[in-house]
């Protein structure tokens, strides 16, 4: 197939029906992931086409999800779970965290776990109190899973391909307020490894790195510094957990200076795991410190404030003028 | 005496790919949706039901209700006008005034019913959709927009009506209400006095599966507290039919956990007060927890975003509509005399003057100042919030000056 | 029909002071866990039993089970040795051997005779008190000794055995039992056929509150999986006893599932054979899910942790002497001439074997490789760990040169 | 009361003790908290004395806990829940993250939310899977929560009582393996706030930075590094979120170079954010990038090989060295 224009929610969607083709032992299940194809569609059609023993329906119990897929995987399946908001994965914390991300372990390496948890994460869709939340710290923590998360609808169509046949879990971080925004997709040919750091944007004197939902912010802002005389290089991480540092780094010492844009609150986050590691092993090349573009150390607002709330260009901006200026 | 008949459940032996075939070449249900579906959502001999959808009225022994003309004039205006709020909620959200309503179409009797019957001293929990225990616990509807407009978490004082903030996370009021009942037992609260508490915590069938909901349950019957759990089984959660969340009828679990469970007639408000009110004095006295099913029926959307076309019948919804629960109070009213014309007249008049004022206060209601967003996370002061608060402040005036030049 | 009658549970009206006056001022019961206790804990009508604590035989109509005497000695041998290596760990932790035992004393009826129930296709989900099952399962015990001496977290291969790893976090496990069943069911391994696979998930009576125990039973239900939840109900966790999770028999939830749930005689090796036999086939035909409650008493302490003395009387401890799972085989065997002296000993010969196996492989046990905090983190290679464990064997092999110099 | 020597365990029952004398409202729940006094017999004797409706032998379920914890502070309780051990905090994380920390923000302060949860964390005491985990970077991560770690007697005797007086949720993390270490404790004088940082030893060269478990090997290591001819400063930061960063910008103003030693994993960790703060704030004063000296980014081991995984007093060495010799 050659390259076709599509929405990022469709090209998971064509993701999860190529690994459900290449793979009967792939079963998608969750709330409402069957006759209704999900409250975001992403499993539109699946049921119909696959049947209901492969995309199940499932009682309305995120511990009941995640544990339950724990054992299917044991079992020799390929569970992809849907979390419905990123608010509502709390309830199957325990499971992911004792059990998904510890049976390998525990075993040493008896069971494999390649089980995929699909998070719809982020805000800025007008939402009521926990659909606009960026929890993906909490998994970065957790050793034993891996995270990652997809920000256009070519990354989106093979990564999710990777998470699935991956050998280990993945936690799978979906831009929601992205599913609907548009570009290219080649289905044709299947890129090296996605759960790596690409650079977006070359550039000379400052580097921005975003991830999932941030980065059509990160590159307008970039457009917009561009326009203004500055020469920023923009970094889409892809992978949260483990991090690929191998491109920031190159970045950061060649630029002297980095700012992380990302929704999510900043005490003990992953932007600050991203600075500490920069400044880390890059000391002597930075100019300036590492700056945060965050959201806020607050619960997630109500939506009629939550641009205020969420790193925006102008916050970006500032940032870049903040460490280009220190 | 064989195993076999020992308990209720469906019997019969299913490969699965016939079910998997089955459910791929169509949407016919599976035999085991058949099956467990029939069992879940039939209404079975157990409902109690005191007004029937003809608008009879047959009083239950076990669960006495004085009704007088005045009182069934009263809960008919509550569920008319709460009706009539509701269906202004949807269109605000259709005329793009509200970013999401959760519509209570069909809801009104099992939620009045409830609502009613608690005292003043007994507290809520709801869930997110009893805007009709709003409405009863004297929460101004306007009080409600916040939510669905995205200018709040939540809008009234939960402490003054003893209603609680909403709860969307699915399943964690139970333990939040179950641990309240426990302070109501500690505080002396239970009893024969006039002063006796319940708590009274509300949820959906969907709502059932969840962890919360059992913890709940044993918490409640661990310490005996003074706790209704009352589920309003409007048969879907979300796409989901409640035979995909139980084999049998969703109030056979209480006897389980050795408290009293009942499944009422949930479109029948005179049934759902007389029970709710029973279940309520029941626990009062110390005696632990009573569960309610409210067996009734969502008749519109989950939410505005939802698109039931695609996974419910349109007969069944016709189906219902046939049980709706203001119709059959109206038809007693009428039949027996107790309500005039005027009487309806005088209902829909304050009906819509609600809908105007409630209209009116969304499409007036203000974007809270940016300070919002730093308030109330902490009760005292906080070094890092109010440093953040300090510092969007400063940037955003930086703009100010920036315009002002 | 009052609604007081409809379902059982302790009723009284208790009052906060009486009950906190009477726990202050000495350690007696109040009147709610007398009650409560009484439900929960008593043997009850529903107790189902086919060997005495006299040795005497009874067949049970319901579940039929071939009784030989080269079975009764094999069940016989079967206790003897899991309670000597049981025994043996007990001690070994007080030599400072292990660093923790948890102890399956008294349980050894309620395990062999589920764990000989199963087929060999069949999967066993464990707590961790489950060494009777590991034994049944072929898993030799020195392989458990890595968990309690600290060197492992696990120590068999699971998929070989049959029998997964220990689960510490209480209840985890009934919700992977739940899937590896739904995964039994989807491969169409349920059914008539020799090769139907069923599931069984262990958990103790405390587990029961966890949200996790319920969700399983959801699921399970939900989609008809092949499980067998076996509850070893052992009247503890850790100090709190099974009144404090229930005011009726455990067993009587399954009822609210629309599953069939049984209380078993937890000491009567057949009995849990019988009634385990019986469950694992009913929902390997594909009628989902059973529960049993297999009522047996924690002779010991929680762990070797555990100081029981803090909270339980030595009479109760006394009273389920008599009731020893053991104990009431050999007499049975003895009494109708099945077992003769020579038998008898040459058990007590292979369990001094077994146990001086045991502590032998515990003592030499070695401590792994620092590799192994890095190992099996993941299955592929890892970029980050994989650099930390090069980073860490340099930094360690740094030490080593400064100790060569 | 003049100064005694009592135990960490003995001083949190002291103050458990001293919080229920002063306001009857003050509960504790949890597993075995009653009549065995919990596993770490720290509310010993607690309910022979105040009865069973203040002391709380729950079922056993952790979402339970916390989730009727909440009810009971709606009803005007202050409950403090005690968690058995670190592992067995999740499945209550959901109560925690979607009510304990939200409801004084989703009720704009209608509701304030006086709870407490104890956890015994760290490792070090031999014991099996989940005993001994680190998990305080989940709980810094979630705006409305205080988290804090005691590290001697005194401060757990002053700091259990301030979490317990404190209108926000607190997290109170106890370092288990200091349960049975003794110290000085005077309960005359109580002193001004404990959700500070403090200098625990002034120095010039190097800032060792520490909270709960590690502050003893960090304290050890400082002696070493002082025989060395090293001068270090040793800070115990005793509030984790918000963290008081002054105390620690002051000393590595001075010292211009700082080690920070924690147990948990190192990815998304609180030891990231307390780098990047530094360097954020002291980018100028810092002689080197921040040293981290925490655990693996593996789950906890198997116990016989925990010695390798916890910081100890020769990896803190190594690190000062590291920033020393940058
Ligand atoms: C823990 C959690 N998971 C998922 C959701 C998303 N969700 C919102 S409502 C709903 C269905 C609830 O069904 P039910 O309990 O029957 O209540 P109803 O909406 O029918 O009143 C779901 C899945 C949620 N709010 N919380
Ligand atoms: C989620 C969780 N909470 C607490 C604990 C600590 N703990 C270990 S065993 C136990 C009691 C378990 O009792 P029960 O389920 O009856 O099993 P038993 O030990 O009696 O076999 C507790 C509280 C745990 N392991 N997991
Ligand atoms: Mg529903
Ligand atoms: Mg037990």
């Amino acid at each position: 197939m050659s390259a076709e224009s599509v929405t990022l929610a469709k090209a998971l969607n064509l993701g999860l029906r190529a690994s459900m083709e290449a793979d009967p032992k792939v079963l998608m299940m969750g709330e409402d992931v069957g006759k209704l194809g999900g409250v975001f569609r992403i499993t539109d059609g699946l049921q119909k086409d696959f049947g209901e023993h492969r995309v199940l329906d499932t009682p309305l119990a995120e511990s009941g999800i995640i544990g339950t897929a724990v054992g299917l995987a044991l079992r020799g399946y390929r569970p992809v779970c849907e979390i419905q908001f990123d608010g509502f994965v709390f309830p199957g914390f325990d499971q992911i965290i004792s059990q998904v991300a510890k049976v390998t372990y525990r075993s040493m390496g008896a069971w494999s776990m390649p089980l995929t948890v699909r998070i719809p994460y982020g805000g800025g869709i007008g939402a009521v109190e926990h659909h606009a939340e960026s929890p993906e710290a909490f998994f970065c923590h957790i050793a034993g899973l891996r995270v990652v998360a997809c920000s256009n609808p070519a990354d989106a169509y093979w990564m999710i391909q990777e998470a699935i046949d991956c050998p280990d879990p993945v936690i799978f971080f979906e831009p929601k307020r992205r599913y609907w925004e548009k570009g290219e997709l080649d289905t044709g040919v299947r890129p090296d490894s996605t759960f790596s750091t690409v650079v977006r944007r070359p550039g000379d004197d400052v580097t921005l790195i975003g991830y999932g939902a941030t980065m059509p912010v990160v590159l307008a802002a970039a457009d917009a510094a561009a326009a203004e005389g500055r020469s920023p290089e923009v970094i889409d991480l892809r992978t949260l957990s483990p991090l690929d540092l191998g491109p920031v780094l190159d970045s950061v010492r060649h630029t002297g200076r980095a700012v992380v844009v990302a929704e999510a609150p900043r005490h003990a986050s992953l932007s600050g795991e991203i600075s500490a590691r920069i400044t880390e092993e890059a000391f002597y090349s930075l100019s300036a410190p590492v700056a945060r573009v965050t959201g806020f150390d607050t619960p997630y607002p109500p939506s009629k404030l939550e641009e205020q709330y969420l790193p925006d260009l102008d916050k970006v901006l500032h940032a870049v003028d903040r460490v280009m200026d220190f | 005496m064989a195993p076999e008949q020992w308990v209720e459940r469906p019997r019969y032996v299913q490969h699965a790919e016939d079910v998997a075939e089955g459910a791929g070449a169509s949407n016919v249900p599976s035999p085991d949706e058949v099956a467990r579906g029939l069992r879940a959502t039939s209404e079975g001999e157990d409902l109690i039901q005191i007004l029937s959808p003809e608008g009879v009225l047959t009083p239950h022994p076990d669960f006495p209700v004085e009704v007088t003309g005045e009182m069934l004039q009263g809960l008919y205006r509550d569920m008319v006008l709460i009706r009539r709020f509701d269906r202004e909620g949807n269109s605000l959200q259709r005329q793009g005034q509200l970013s999401i309503w959760v519509p209570l179409l069909g809801q009104e009797a099992a939620q009045i019913g409830a609502g009613r019957a608690m005292r003043p001293q007994d507290f809520a929990f709801p869930s997110y959709r009893e805007h009709g225990i709003a409405w009863c616990r004297g929460v101004d509807p306007t009080a409600l927009l916040g939510i669905f407009r995205g200018t709040d978490h939540s809008g009234w004082d939960p402490k003054e009506y003893r209603f609680h903030d909403y709860t969307i996370v699915i399943g964690n009021q139970a333990l939040n209400a179950a641990g309240y009942a426990m302070g109501q037992a500690f505080d002396g609260k239970v009893g024969d006095g006039a002063d006796a508490e319940a708590t009274i915590c509300f949820f959906g069938d969907g709502a059932t599966a969840q962890g919360d909901i059992h913890e709940g349950m044993v918490f409640a019957t661990a310490f005996d507290s003074p706790i209704v759990f009352y589920c309003q089984n409007n048969q879907w959660a979300i796409s989901e039919p409640v035979g995909k969340m139980a084999r049998l009828p969703l109030f056979r679990r209480a006897a389980g956990y050795g408290m009293p469970g009942f499944r009422v007639d949930g479109n029948d408000v005179l049934a759902c007060l007389a029970v709710t009110k029973w279940a309520l004095d029941e626990c009062r006295t110390g005696n632990g927890p009573v569960m309610i099913e409210a067996f009734t029926y969502r008749m519109d959307a989950h939410t505005t975003s939802d698109d039931p076309s695609r996974y419910r019948l349109a007969a069944e919804t016709e189906h219902w509509k046939l049980l709706d629960p203001i119709e059959r109070v109206r038809v007693h009213l009428v039949r027996e005399g107790l309500a005039d014309k005027a009487f309806f007249d005088s209902v829909d008049v304050e009906a819509d003057e609600l809908a105007a004022r409630f209209r009116d206060f969304a499409v007036n209601m203000q974007v809270p100042p940016v300070d919002r967003i730093f308030s109330n996370v902490y009760t005292g002061p906080h070094a890092e919030v109010d440093r953040q608060r300090a510092d969007y402040l400063e940037y955003l005036a930086g703009f100010e000056e920036e315009g002002a030049h």
